[in-house]
Parts: structure tokens; C-alpha cells; sequence
């Protein structure tokens, strides 16, 4: 057994040290910033992030666009994990910051103007992503645990209610649907979610590799040692949720010109919170590469790979989706993402 | 002088690649104190947690003929083996008295338990007085009280402590002092680990120093005393 | 990618049926949109080429139903979209149907505002989309309208309250419906209120009523709390008869999940539960039906989707034979106005499109009997029948299976 | 004017009062010690400096300010800072890490500041830990863990230190060696106030005692009057001491 | 009435996470299962067609059992981490939904009531049903029982004990698997008949889940995490804000008020009505 692997590394190791050079270059240039990797890493990266640009150009529709749909739950997932996954303070109320967003640009466009431009309704929506964030962060962060996560969980119940409530406005459960879509071109519609996606990928992984990313996860880790290090732990919550909520917001506004529209099924529903968490845990949490990872390995299973590539019926389908995501859950609980990294790490041949 | 009451043959514990005890072996007798000194780290709460069963180990340990692997660790406490640890283990949100009652949870004895239970609150005064305060915020003196008084509870016959002296007010060590020398002379066993040299060398007849992981010395107190290197190293020069 | 749309004159042409299937409504819609198919490849198919079903489950969620959607009409390029039960899955893709130009025949939801939003706005942009059942809910209020008439006519029912679930689909019931039936000088609303969809606890809106002296409750309800009403009120024994509209009471299989609790209660379905001779093609349908599906999984009848994916298919059928083509790229127009025209006979009653220039431009229109009351929107009820319960149709008259019966505790 | 001045100071738990009017004070360089029996409000009133606890009564004064209201980290970050009875380091963190926390800005813009490695080396260094920086705490023997706890403390750099029994669980080699360290800080110029029950250790060290008992004053003196002092003697110390 | 209900489910959701530290979400699909194994063995189309009361205890039984498979077979191996159990308990109650559709389909049902039978209150004006009185009483019951268990009983305070401190328990001689299997046993029990009322005055459906494990969610937070008491009175609470919501704001508001209410009470209490202080200010 421990043979096999060790030939196993040997030939990889060997893959690995040709790659070095490679990996070093970027290593020099952006290792303090993004981490080191080896040259199997180097390959990880570059390589899933060379697929995904062109993805269009080697997928059929159906795939292309289950990854457009993932692109955008990356996005979600990550946004999630850079608050929840690194403080430590779970969120399930995430769900309410997209939907913020998606329905400002709706309500926008139903109740004031129908002829609003995109630049402005797009910086509102976020913006409104924000505001909500602190609304809900604010008195929430006050309270730890399971407290926390309820509230969170009450956040979403209460938008949840108060749409019917106010439906002139909200449209009710049907809500919106008169938004404009980017396009309907499945492949130009692919890039205009995936290279958001990017971009928000890097600027948080910039962010978690920084003292920021530290301090976040001493909170997680210990909360009265980062308020005994003279940091005041409480504006370092509420800014992660902040940081949390924009890229929640733009992922809302994704959304929303994905569809061509809202509804609370759709954007509200804890579902769709407790989506973000599954795919975020799944992946590997506290990484955000983790989450973006785990966004297309669940996306694409569940919208392409046991529909169209298996053809199951409905309640099969999910039993089946169910029954792999608990085995993983139990299985790899470090996340898909994370074991893979580390399991490069094994295989590379030693660094330097 | 009868079978030894609890033996430990050539003790071996593993955290991970670091060898915390290495082949340790020591027996008590029953009635004895015995004291277990050495410097930090040297691996004495390691030992007694792998009596107690908290950690996995390589060698054999036996109480009262019964080899102890084979043994549960509640069913340990049941038969009359209590380990009173160097992390207290409280239940933060009890009750002192219902800390105390916990510790006779399994006893069946009624009238004996409500006899123990005056004997700790006459022990610790303090507790008497805050029997309905919750052991969290109790401070770290009153809950070492706590944690000696529970595991007095369960009606030891042999007594495990880790460290009782720990956070204590010189008044209340001396307390505990003339408590443990009470029980012993009815009849309990006591294994004392302990940092406060002194106060071990007071009370246990038989002693052993580890040093990282090892038995470096084993003899009476007197023998002990005598040591140039103990003397030194550990009571210090006053 | 571009070229989308199939339409050219070779080829199988391919239906795309979307609606819930995990539901019995569904599922019902569904196995009829495969008689309708069958029906239709036995006579030779469409315009002589083979037709193909291409079912797809939208999980009664927007988000699955784009994605269904986008499916067919990108992936599968089918001819024809059938379907859709859900109002939010209706609307959420009504504008990408739109763009993409692919007839669409609605044939489960009532949701007005599908039309009078879209059509009523912009009918060039939203032509290729049609309901060819069920009649939409203003004009299903206005025949509940009626129905209190004739209840009252009956039975001397004179205090009616109104009980609807706080959704969108219920907004005709709780605007127009009260004005319906306080036109009849004999009939008063007496109460009214709205149930939030998580209501669970019905006691206080039945005592409500009661209170209020109510003779009749109208409910109007879709979701899975329809059981409990029925039972709170049937083990209750409350003095009204109710009636109304309940989705899942529509299922064959309603008697037994509510142990017999929904004795006496009724719903108005199109298609009458397949229970009444609506029209020719009623009979043969149904026993087709019960035929192919009767001993499997339920429903063992086809429900009111059923009936309306079955007469929409065959309907467009129709359509593009009269139009001589199928091809709505380059000819929708053609196709559209043929619809238009089209005078068609349906398992579930006769139907016809409304033009462009009407209040619900391609919506289905309502029929009406001499007395100027809406006649295509049957009542059905449950009837005693030896130990077990049966469907029977009570309204309109002429289609009735029985008598409306009122619950033997008033 | 003193560095630290405590006045007045009052902490209840609902009916239970565990300082009561207790006022003292440390002046600049000085090591004072805090001594007292179990439960006598020792470590309340660090927690009442520290801004862990809300003070009942009285005023806390740091270096001429007012800190009685402050949060921790402010506490923190005017240069008082304190190694608590219980020792907490991050356990997924090694030394560095556990160390390199506490010498962040309290900043959200500071995404790459903090100690270099060299200044994490330093500050492990003054109290002997240098060899175990990238070790996991629950690697390091006890005593190496309350180090730890130590030299975070000392990477906030702070003027005024308060040491919750840092003697306890360690051996008499260890104590001396601690001690010493202790003094070295003082000497580099920080002042200190250290509670302890190991008064071998302590009477060495410090210049002055205060004593506490019930929340009460109860003592001040040098190390030798109060080993004399008859109540002492009476409430805590049962013949121990010199 | 129902409220009694509601607190029944609180606290054996309550009593799994203090003891274990498991947010065990799969709660509400316990209740559920409890629901659909009465009605197999109850229903008149049924094979079985059991008298109620035989199907009730069968129902109470099979659910016990249920809870206690999902610890043992689960839970156990992953209960350190409680993100995973949570999730973990997540998908097992998705996974029961879906196996419960293929095997029911997806309509609601509507169970026969374990007793028949309504007497009308003249003086409130409302109807009651026999089994609505029940179901009151059986709570009541269960709940009183569990308090004098874990209050007044060394074996029963061994399960408080555990959830402070497994250490502590294991010190003090506590079987800590038998506590937890018997935690998970009485859970279970309690969602098995909390399940039968639920389905009988509200429905059974594969849906049936969610909303009482949110409502229990809710009644755990307000309570405060671990107290029984305090589930109890947060129950009513909820029970009655709900009520009056409905009275005040109409029913287009349901529910807001009293979720609105409840953040309120967590805001000015961080630890729940009885909750346990895990800060001292
Ligand atoms: N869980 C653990 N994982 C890894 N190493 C451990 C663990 N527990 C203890 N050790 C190591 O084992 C050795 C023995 O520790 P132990 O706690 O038994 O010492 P001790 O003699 O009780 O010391 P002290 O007087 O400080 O309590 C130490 O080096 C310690 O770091
Ligand atoms: N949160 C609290 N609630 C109630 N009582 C408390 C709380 N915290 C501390 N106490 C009580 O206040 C008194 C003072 O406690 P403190 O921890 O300050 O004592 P100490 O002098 O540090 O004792 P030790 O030397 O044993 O650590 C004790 O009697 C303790 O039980
Ligand atoms: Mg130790
Ligand atoms: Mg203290």
C-alpha cells in the first residue's frame, strides 16, 4: 500500500519537479500574496482556470450552462465562506443579501422605471446588498453560535414573509419577472458570469491571505485572543460581513439578469442559503477556492451529470445527488478541494 | 503486606510521533500515599490519564488484580478508581451541590452519600457557602475545591489527583494536607501528582520522579530527602 | 450556437412538455400529453412528420423551469412548448419563450396578469404564446359567480364567506369574486379573509366563518393544507357547505388521503374530473386514460391539467395542419393567425382564442349558456358511494352527474 | 501621579459582591503583588481593568486616563495588557502565528502589517520560546504554553502588564527561571502586577504586596512586613511564606 | 393546544443539542417519519389498516428506533464537527423527502385521528377535537415526565451533566453511550408522537418537515439552548405571538410580528429566555 503510493510519488514527483520552474516564477512573483504551491498545484490552478475560460469552446449547451449557473453560486459560496467560513460565525442567512440585491434591481425597474439604465440599477443593487449586510450584521454579531445562525436563519423567515406582504411592490410569490436578461446567447452569457467570478475569486483569496484573513480566523478560533491583541473583534465581524455582502450583491445582481427576473423561491428561501453552506463545506471551507470548486462540482452533478448525462427522474435524481453529497460530507470533511490541494502537496516532490 | 492495589508495567504512551511515557512501571499498595514529581512536561498527567483510560497506551496496568484495558472507563470509576484531573472537568453550568451529587451519581448508598457530602462541605466551608453558585464562575481556587470534593464524592478507593494543590490559597492547602492524611489513615489510596514538590514529599511514604517520560529515581520519601539532585532541582533552597 | 428552432418541414416534431411531475397534477398532465401524442403519430402525425414528447420536470421552482426551458428550446430545438402549472414558472419564462419565438400553449395556469401583462403590453413580442385552458381566474371568479346563484336557487344559501389563500393565483377571488356574487341581490358575502400559505391552524378562519352565520365558505386553495382544511372542518361538523377551489382535493385519490373527510366538499376543475360527457372527445379521453395509467401510480385520472395538455396539443395540431406549417421561424404569423381562427373541440370543452384586440388577447375563451353564465367551468363534489367516496359532477346543469348534495350535519 | 489607579473599585455578581471598594495603585517600574485567599476578587479586579467585566462602582485610571468604561482592546491598545489565569492560545495556529496575532494593527486597511518574523523571533526570545515557534500549542508542555501566553503579551507591547498566576503548575527551576525573566522586563522598563499563590516565588520578585480578602483591602506592604502581618498569616498565608 | 405539541418537539431537538452538540436538522424529518409510519400502519387503504392506537405507539416506537439508527449509524462518526452534522443532517432529511415521495408520492395525506370525536366551547366560541385534546394531554405528559427524569433523577441529570462537560461525565462514571443512545432514543419518542398529532391536525406530506423544525429552531434560540423550561414557555410564546399577529396586522403579516418580536428578545437576552449566561458582563 504504502509502496504503491510511494511509486506513485516518485512518478508524479517527477511530473512535479519539471513543473517547478514554472510554479516558481509565479511563486516569486505572487507567493506572499496568493501562497506557495508546488508545480502539481501550479497545474491545478492554471489548468481549471484555463478550462473554464473557454469552456464554451469544448461543452455542449447543457453543460456550459449548468457552469454558468455554478459560476454564479461560486460566487455565492465564497462570498459566504469569507464571512462564515473564516469567523467561524455561520451564517444561514446569506440567502437575504442576493436576494437584496436582485430585488432592488427588479423592484427598480417595476416600480420606478422601466427604462433604468443597468449602471445605475447594477451599483444600487449592491449597494442595497450593503445595507442590508449591516442591517443584519449589526444586532445579529452581537450574539455567538447558534444564536447567531438563527438570526440569520429569522433574517431570511422575515424577508421571506414580508414580500407576499407587501406585494404591490415585491409581486408577491411570483415576483418579478420584467428584468432584462444580459443575453440569451448561452455562450457571451457564460462570460459575463464567469469573469466576475474571477475576479472576485482573486481579490478575496488576496484578502484571506492577508492579516485580515488571519485576524478573521483567530475570531473563529478564539475570540477573547483577538480582543486581548488590542483588535477589536466586533468591527472585524461586522466587516466581513460587509465584505461578504458586496460580492453577495453581485452575484445577486448576476442572477437577476440571468433569469430575467426575482421571485422568493428563486433568491430568498433558506434553501437557497443552505445551499451556499453545502456547497462552501463541500469544497473546503475557509479556502474560497474551496467553495469556488465545490459550487461546479455540485452545480454540474446536479444540472448536467445526473440529468442529462444520466437521465434520471426526478426523485432519483436527488436521492441519488443526496445520498453522494452525505458520503462525501462524511467521507472527505475537509472539504473535496482542500484534500485534493493537500494530496498534490504528498504527491509533488519536495519543494526547493 | 498485602497484593498491590494498582500496578503499571512498563507504561508506554504515544502522542503522534512523541514517545510521552517510555516504559514506565510502578506499583502502590493499598492505604499508601504515593507521589509522582517531576518537571513540567515529564509526563505525569499522561500517566494517569492512560489509568484512567483517556488515552491509548502499550504495557499493562492493573487495579486490584483486573487488567484495566479490558475495562471500560466508567466502569473504572465504578469500581472505586477516581481520577480527579489537572483540567478540573466540571460541569460549568451545575450547581455546586449538584457538581458534588454528579460525583455519587452511580452510588446506591444514600445515607453514606448524604455522610460524604456533609464531610466535603465541612472540608471546603466555602463551597458550604455557595452550594447554589454555578461551578463556571466559581474562581479557579474555589473550583479546584470543587473538583477535589467531587471526586471525594464517588467514594474513592483509590484516589487519583493531578495536581490538587494548584491555584490554591497556602491556607487552603493546608486543609487539603490534614483532609488527605485523614482518608489515608482510613484506609484510602492516594496517588498524588504533583509540580509542588514540597507538598508531595510531605505527604507520600513512596515516591517516583519522571523526567521526560522516564522513571529517574523511585524510593521512600526519606530516600527522597536525602537526594542531593531532588533537593536541588525540585524543594529548592529556602 | 444561433441556429435555433427546428420548424423546417423534416424531421420529428418534437413537443416540449414542462410541468411538476413529482405532483399528481403533473403527472397527470404529463401521461396525457403522451395520449395526445400517440393519438396524434396513429393518424399520421403533424403535417406527416412523427411526433415526439419530450417531458421535463420543472420542480414547480422558476429557477428548474429556465433551465428545463432553455433546454428544449436551445438543446432539443422542439417545435412546440406545452405546459406549466406553476404561475412563477410561467412567468419565469414567458420572456425567454418570447424571444425565441416557440408557441407556447399554457394549459395549467389562470394567472391573468400571464396575459394581460405580457399580450395586453406588447402583443407582437408575446404572439407566439397562447392558453388554450383553463379559462383564466377573472373569468373563473365570474363563474363562481354564478355558481353561488345557483346554490342559493338550491338551497337557499344566501350568507357565502370567502376563504383564499394569500397568493397571487387568488387575487380574481378576493377582487372581483364578492362583487359576483353580491350582484345577486338575495346573496351577501359575510365574511372574507386570506390564509397565509403557511397557515396550518385553520380552526380560527372556520369559526370565523361561523360566527359570521356563513352558509357557504368559498375556499381557494392550492397547497398541501387543503387536507387539513377539509378534515378540520368535516371532524368539526361546521354548519356551512364549502366550496370553492382546492388543487389538491382535484386529485382521484383525495378520498383516501383524507380518510373520507372530504365528503360533501366540491372544487370547480375544467374537465370535471373526467366524471362528466363534456364533450365527444371527453369519453374516449378519459377511458384512454384510465386505460393506459388507471392501475399505476396516481392519479388514476388525467386532473384538470391533464384534460387542458391533451386538448392544447392536439389544438396546435390543428393549427399548424390548417396553417400548413409548423415552421414558426419564418412563419409564426401564418401559424398564430391560424390559432386564432381555430374553432376546436377539446376533451374539456370547446375552445377558441380570443384576438389580439381583446382584454386577454390568446387566451382561451370562456363559454356561456343562455343565461350569460360561464359554462365551461364545471363543479364536481364528493358523493357517498357504498363505503367509499366518488366524484361526481353538479354544475352546470346540463353536464351534472348528480345533484349538489349538502353535508347531512347542516 | 501613578500609572495605574484603581479606585473605588466595585464588582457584583447579582446579590454576591466580589470587590468591594477596593482601591490601589502601581507606579511606574514598580512590580507589585496582588496576593490573597481563593475567591477573595483577584482576578475579578483584572477582569474589571481589562474591560472584560463591566465595573459595578469606581474608576479605573490608566497613565492619566480615564479606561473604567473601555473594551478590551482599547484597554489593549493604551498599553496595559494581561496573561491570564487560563492559558488559551489558538490551537490551529503555531507559536508564530499565536504570537504574529497579537501584533496587528487594529486596522481594516492593514492587510500586510504586523511583525516581521524577525521581531516574532524577539519577542519569543525574552522569554525562551524562540526553539518553538512553529510548533502547535498543544504540542508544548504546560509551562511552555503559559511562555506563550507571556510573549503574546509582551508582543503588544505594553507598559503595563498584569500576570495572573504565571508561577502556577511549575516547578521551583522553572519559578526561578520565570522570575528572573520578569525582572528582566522590568528592567527593559515595563511595570507589573502579579498575582500568585506561590508566594516562594513571589515574595522574591515583587517590591510591594497589596492583599486582598472577601473584595476587601485587607494588607500593603513590603514582601518582609507582610509575611509578619498577623491578619495575613491568619487568612492565607497558615504559616507559609518566608 | 398545539403549542404543547411545538415544546415536545423543541425539547428533543433541544435535548440532542445540548447533550452532543449536534444541530441534528434531521429532527423535523423524524417527525415526519413518525407521521407516514402511522399512517402505513393505520390507513383504511392501507395493508394493514391497525387500530390507531396500536399504529400510535408503533408510529412512537419505530421513530424511537429511527433516531436512535441515525446516531448510531451516523451522527456518531461525525459529531465532533458540528458544520458537518449539521449539514450531514441536512441531507439526511432531504434524502428522507425524497424517498418518501417515491414511496407515497408527493400529496398530501390526512391521518384518521387517533381518537374521533369534537365537543364545540361555547364560551370561546371554537370547536375542539378530541384528538386536539389529546395530543395536549399526551405532551404534557411526556414533557413532565422528561423534567422529573432529568431534574430529579442521578440518571437523568447525567444527561445535563453530559452536555457540559463529556469529560466531566466520564469522570463521574457516566456511561456516556448509553446517555447519548437514550438521548437520542427519548428524542425520538418525542418526535414519533409530536409527528402523529402534527400529521393528524395538520397534514402528512413529504413537506411536513420543515416548518416544525424551524418553528423548534426558533422555540430552542428563544428558550434558551438546553432548558426545557424555557422551551416550554418560548412555545407558548411563539403559539400566541403568532395569534396575535394575525389579529393586529392581518394575516398578510403572519408570522413577521412574532419573528420580529423574537429577534427583540435575543437582542435584549443574547442567551434566550434560559439560556445559559456563556458571557459574564
Ligand atoms: N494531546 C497531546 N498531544 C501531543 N502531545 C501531548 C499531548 N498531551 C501531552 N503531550 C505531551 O506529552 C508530554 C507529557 O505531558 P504531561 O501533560 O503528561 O506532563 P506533566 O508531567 O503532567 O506536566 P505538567 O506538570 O505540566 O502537567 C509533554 O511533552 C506534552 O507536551
Ligand atoms: N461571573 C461570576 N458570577 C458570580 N460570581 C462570580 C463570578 N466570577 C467570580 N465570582 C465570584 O467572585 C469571587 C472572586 O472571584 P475571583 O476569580 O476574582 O477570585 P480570585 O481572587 O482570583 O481567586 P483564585 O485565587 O481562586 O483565582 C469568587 O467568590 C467567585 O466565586
Ligand atoms: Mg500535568
Ligand atoms: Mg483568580
Amino acid at each position: 500500500m504504502s509502496s504503491a503510493t510511494d511509486r506513485l510519488s516518485t512518478a508524479t514527483g517527477r511530473i512535479d519537479q519539471s513543473l517547478q520552474p514554472l510554479a516558481d516564477v509565479y511563486n516569486r512573483l505572487f507567493g506572499d500574496y496568493f501562497g506557495e504551491m508546488n508545480g502539481l498545484q501550479f497545474v491545478l490552478i492554471f489548468g481549471t482556470a484555463a478550462a473554464l475560460l473557454t469552456a464554451p469552446f469544448w461543452g455542449n449547451f447543457g453543460l456550459v450552462r449548468a457552469m454558468t449557473v455554478a459560476a454564479i453560486w461560486a460566487i455565492f459560496a465564497m462570498s459566504w465562506d469569507i464571512q462564515s467560513g473564516y469567523t467561524g460565525y455561520i451564517s444561514f442567512g446569506h440567502s437575504v443579501l442576493s436576494g437584496a440585491a436582485g430585488y432592488t434591481t427588479a423592484m427598480l425597474i417595476h416600480n420606478v422605471n422601466p427604462e433604468l439604465s443597468m449602471m445605475i440599477t447594477i451599483p444600487v443593487s449592491i449597494l442595497a446588498a450593503l445595507v442590508v449586510g449591516l442591517l443584519v450584521a449589526l444586532p445579529s454579531l452581537r450574539l455567538t453560535g447558534p444564536y447567531f445562525s438563527l438570526i440569520t436563519f429569522v433574517s431570511v423567515l422575515i424577508f421571506y414573509r414580508l414580500i407576499p406582504s407587501f406585494s404591490q411592490y415585491t409581486g408577491g410569490e411570483t415576483g418579478i419577472q420584467s428584468v432584462e436578461v444580459f443575453t440569451y446567447d448561452p455562450f457571451a452569457r457564460y462570460y459575463y458570469m464567469i469573469i466576475p467570478m474571477f475576479l472576485i475569486a482573486i481579490v478575496l483569496t488576496l484578502i484571506a491571505r492577508s492579516n485580515i484573513g488571519l485576524i478573521l480566523m483567530s475570531i473563529r478560533e478564539n475570540e477573547a485572543a483577538v480582543n486581548a491583541a488590542g483588535i477589536n473583534a466586533t468591527k472585524f465581524k461586522i466587516f466581513s460581513f460587509a465584505l461578504s455582502s458586496i460580492p453577495m450583491g453581485i452575484g445577486g445582481v448576476l442572477l437577476v439578469h440571468f433569469g430575467g427576473g426575482v421571485d422568493p423561491t428563486t433568491f430568498i428561501v433558506v434553501d437557497r442559503s443552505i445551499e451556499m453552506i453545502a456547497i462552501a463545506v463541500l469544497g473546503g471551507m475557509s479556502s474560497i477556492l474551496g467553495p469556488l470548486g465545490g459550487a461546479f462540482f455540485l452545480v454540474v452533478l446536479r444540472d448536467y451529470v445526473l440529468t442529462e448525462i444520466a437521465g434520471f427522474p426526478s426523485p432519483i435524481r436527488w436521492t441519488v445527488f443526496w445520498g453522494l453529497v452525505l458520503v462525501v460530507l462524511v467521507f472527505v470533511r475537509d472539504g473535496l478541494f482542500r484534500k485534493l490541494w493537500h494530496g498534490l502537496d504528498r504527491f509533488g516532490g519536495d519543494r526547493r | 503486606m498485602t497484593d498491590p492495589i494498582l500496578e503499571v508495567e512498563d507504561l508506554n504512551v504515544y502522542y503522534g510521533k512523541s514517545h510521552a511515557l517510555k516504559g514506565v512501571s510502578l506499583s502502590i499498595d493499598e492505604g499508601e500515599i504515593y507521589g509522582v514529581i517531576g518537571p513540567n512536561g515529564a509526563g505525569k498527567t499522561t500517566m494517569l490519564n492512560a489509568i484512567a483510560g483517556f488515552v491509548d497506551y502499550e504495557g499493562a496496568i492493573r487495579y486490584d488484580g483486573t487488567d484495566l484495558a479490558t475495562v471500560n472507563p466508567q466502569q473504572i470509576v465504578r469500581d472505586g478508581l477516581i481520577y480527579c484531573t489537572e483540567d478540573r472537568d466540571l460541569f460549568p453550568f451545575f450547581s455546586v451541590h449538584e457538581n458534588l451529587l454528579m460525583g455519587a451519581q452511580f452510588r446506591d448508598d444514600r445515607g453514606a452519600v448524604q455522610d460524604d457530602l456533609d464531610m466535603v462541605y465541612e472540608l471546603f466551608p466555602r463551597l458550604d457557602e455557595r452550594r447554589e453558585q454555578e461551578a463556571e464562575t466559581m474562581s479557579g481556587g474555589e473550583q479546584q475545591m470543587l473538583a477535589v470534593g467531587r471526586a471525594l464524592m464517588s467514594d474513592p478507593d483509590v484516589l487519583m489527583l493531578d495536581e490538587p494543590t494548584l491555584g490554591l490559597a497556602p491556607v487552603i492547602i493546608q486543609d487539603i494536607s490534614d483532609a488527605l492524611e485523614r482518608l489515608s489513615d482510613q484506609g484510602l489510596t492516594i496517588l498524588l501528582a504533583e509540580q509542588n514538590s514540597t507538598f508531595a514529599l510531605r505527604h507520600a511514604e513512596r515516591l517516583s520522579l519522571i523526567e521526560t517520560g522516564e522513571i529517574e529515581l523511585a524510593g521512600t520519601s526519606e530516600e527522597f530527602h536525602g537526594n542531593e539532585y531532588v533537593r536541588e532541582a525540585y524543594v529548592g533552597v529556602h | 450556437m444561433g441556429g435555433v428552432g427546428g420548424g423546417g418541414g423534416d424531421g420529428t416534431f418534437k413537443i416540449g412538455h414542462l410541468g411538476p411531475t413529482e405532483l399528481q397534477m403533473g403527472r397527470g398532465a404529463e401521461r396525457s400529453a403522451e395520449l395526445a401524442v400517440s393519438e396524434l403519430n396513429d393518424n399520421g402525425g403533424i403535417l406527416d412528420r412523427d411526433v415526439e414528447l419530450l417531458s421535463r420536470d420543472t420542480g414547480g421552482a422558476p429557477s428548474e423551469g429556465e433551465r428545463v426551458t432553455e433546454d428544449l428550446v436551445q438543446s432539443e430545438q422542439v417545435d412546440l412548448l406545452v405546459g406549466t402549472f406553476v404561475s412563477e414558472v410561467t412567468q419565469g419564462i414567458i420572456d425567454f419563450v418570447a424571444e425565441m419565438d416557440v408557441p407556447f400553449v399554457i394549459t395549467g395556469s389562470a394567472d391573468p396578469a400571464t396575459i394581460t401583462d405580457n399580450h395586453g403590453e406588447d402583443y407582437e413580442t408575446y404572439k407566439n404564446i397562447v392558453r388554450t385552458g383553463p379559462i383564466n381566474s377573472d373569468l373563473q371568479a365570474e363563474g363562481m359567480g354564478g355558481y353561488a346563484s345557483y346554490l342559493n336557487e338550491q338551497h337557499g344559501f344566501e350568507n357565502f364567506s370567502i376563504l383564499a389563500d394569500d397568493a397571487a393565483w387568488t387575487g380574481s377571488f378576493r377582487d372581483i369574486l364578492p362583487d359576483e356574487i353580491e350582484s345577486n341581490d338575495d346573496l351577501s358575502v359575510v365574511h372574507q379573509d386570506r390564509m397565509s400559505v403557511e397557515t396550518s391552524n385553520f380552526n380560527p378562519f372556520l369559526d370565523a366563518a361561523d360566527e359570521a352565520d356563513a352558509d357557504v365558505v368559498m375556499r381557494f386553495i392550492a397547497h398541501g393544507g387543503a387536507a387539513a382544511f377539509t378534515s378540520t372542518w368535516a371532524q368539526n361538523e361546521y354548519p356551512f357547505a364549502l366550496e370553492g377551489i382546492s388543487v389538491p382535493g382535484m386529485s382521484p385519490e383525495f378520498w383516501g388521503a383524507t380518510e373520507g373527510a372530504c365528503l360533501y366538499e366540491t372544487t370547480s376543475q375544467s374537465g370535471a374530473g373526467g366524471v362528466a360527457e363534456l364533450t365527444d372527445r371527453t369519453k374516449p379521453f378519459v377511458d384512454a386514460y384510465e386505460e393506459e395509467f388507471g392501475g399505476g401510480d396516481p392519479p388514476s385520472k388525467p386532473m384538470y391539467m391533464g384534460f387542458n395538455s391533451y386538448d392544447g396539443i392536439l389544438f396546435y395540431a390543428q393549427a399548424a395542419e390548417d396553417a400548413g406549417t409548423a415552421d414558426y421561424e419564418s412563419d409564426l404569423d401564418g401559424i398564430v393567425e391560424s390559432m386564432l381562427d381555430l374553432e376546436f373541440t377539446g376533451a374539456a370543452g370547446e375552445i377558441s382564442l380570443y384576438g389580439e384586440d381583446a382584454d386577454y388577447p390568446n387566451d382561451v375563451r370562456e363559454t356561456r349558456n343562455d343565461d350569460d353564465i360561464i359554462s365551461n367551468f364545471p363543479v364536481t363534489q364528493w358523493q357517498e358511494d357504498g363505503d367509499g367516496g366518488v366524484v361526481e359532477c353538479v354544475y352546470p346543469e346540463p353536464d351534472a352527474t348528480s345533484e349538489h348534495v349538502v353535508p347531512e350535519w347542516i | 501621579m501613578s500609572l495605574l489607579e484603581v479606585d473605588g473599585l466595585t464588582k457584583k455578581f447579582g446579590g454576591l459582591v466580589a470587590v468591594d471598594d477596593f482601591s490601589f495603585e502601581a507606579d511606574e517600574g514598580e512590580i507589585v503583588g496582588l496576593i490573597g485567599p481563593n475567591g477573595s476578587g483577584k482576578s475579578t479586579v483584572f477582569n474589571c481593568i481589562m474591560g472584560r467585566y463591566d465595573v459595578t462602582e469606581g474608576s479605573i485610571r490608566f497613565d492619566g486616563s480615564d479606561i473604567t468604561d473601555d473594551a478590551t482592546h482599547e484597554v489593549v491598545n493604551k498599553g496595559l495588557s494581561r496573561v491570564s489565569q487560563e492559558s488559551n492560545p489558538i490551537q490551529e495556529m503555531p507559536v508564530a502565528g499565536n504570537i504574529k496575532l497579537f501584533t496587528l494593527p487594529n486596522k481594516l486597511t492593514s492587510f500586510y502589517g504586523g511583525a516581521t518574523d524577525e521581531e516574532i523571533y524577539e519577542y519569543a526570545a525574552r522569554i525562551d520560546i524562540e526553539d518553538k515557534l512553529h510548533e502547535m500549542p498543544d504540542e508544548l508542555p504546560h509551562a511552555d504554553v503559559r511562555r506563550l501566553e507571556i510573549a503574546k503579551s509582551l508582543a503588544t507591547e505594553p507598559e503595563l502588564m498584569l500576570l495572573d498566576e504565571p508561577f502556577a503548575g511549575m516547578n521551583q527551576a522553572e519559578i526561578t527561571e520565570l522570575a528572573d525573566q520578569i525582572e528582566q522586563f522590568r528592567d527593559e522598563g515595563m511595570t507589573m502586577i502579579v498575582v500568585d499563590h506561590n508566594m516562594g516565588g513571589l515574595m522574591e520578585l515583587v517590591d510591594r504586596i497589596v492583599v486582598l480578602n472577601n473584595g476587601d483591602f485587607l494588607a500593603e506592604g513590603t514582601p518582609e512586613e507582610i509575611a509578619e502581618n498577623e491578619h495575613v498569616q491568619e487568612a492565607y498565608l497558615a504559616g507559609e511564606g518566608l | 393546544m398545539i403549542s404543547a405539541v411545538y415544546a415536545l418537539i423543541a425539547i428533543g431537538f433541544t435535548m440532542i443539542f445540548g447533550v452532543g452538540g449536534v444541530l441534528n436538522l434531521a429532527h423535523g424529518a423524524l417527525i415526519m417519519l413518525g407521521a407516514f409510519t402511522y399512517l402505513a400502519f393505520t390507513s383504511t387503504a392501507g395493508a394493514l389498516s391497525l387500530p390507531p392506537i396500536v399504529g400510535f405507539l408503533l408510529a412512537v416506537v419505530v421513530t424511537a428506533a429511527a433516531s436512535y439508527a441515525l446516531y448510531a449509524g451516523l451522527v456518531k462518526y461525525i459529531e465532533d464537527n458540528i458544520v458537518i452534522t449539521f449539514l450531514a443532517t441536512v441531507v439526511v432529511a432531504l434524502l428522507l423527502t425524497e424517498l418518501i415521495i417515491i414511496q407515497f408520492g408527493s400529496a398530501p395525506s390526512q391521518l384518521i385521528p387517533v381518537v374521533s370525536g369534537t365537543i364545540y366551547l361555547e364560551a370561546v366560541g371554537t370547536r375542539l377535537r378530541y384528538v386536539q385534546l389529546l395530543a395536549f394531554g399526551v405532551s404534557w405528559v411526556a414533557i413532565g415526565a422528561l423534567w422529573y427524569y432529568v431534574t430529579k433523577t442521578d440518571e437523568g441529570r447525567s444527561i445535563l451533566a453530559t452536555s457540559m462537560s463529556t469529560r466531566g461525565a466520564e469522570l463521574t462514571g457516566v456511561n456516556l453511550q448509553k446517555v447519548k443512545s437514550r438521548t437520542w432514543l427519548i428524542a425520538g419518542a418525542f418526535a414519533g408522537i409530536a409527528g402523529v398529532f402534527i400529521g393528524t391536525l395538520q397534514s402528512t406530506s413529504p413537506e411536513m418537515w420543515l416548518s416544525p423544525l424551524a418553528l423548534a429552531f426558533i422555540i430552542v434560540v428563544i428558550g434558551g439552548i438546553g432548558s426545557i423550561k424555557g422551551s416550554v414557555i418560548a412555545a407558548y410564546l411563539i403559539g400566541y405571538l403568532e395569534t396575535a399577529s394575525v389579529e393586529i396586522l392581518g394575516p398578510s403579516f403572519q408570522g413577521v410580528l412574532s419573528l420580529v418580536v423574537l429577534v427583540a428578545i435575543l437582542l435584549m437576552r443574547p442567551n434566550g429566555l434560559f439560556g445559559r449566561e456563556l458571557v459574564h458582563e
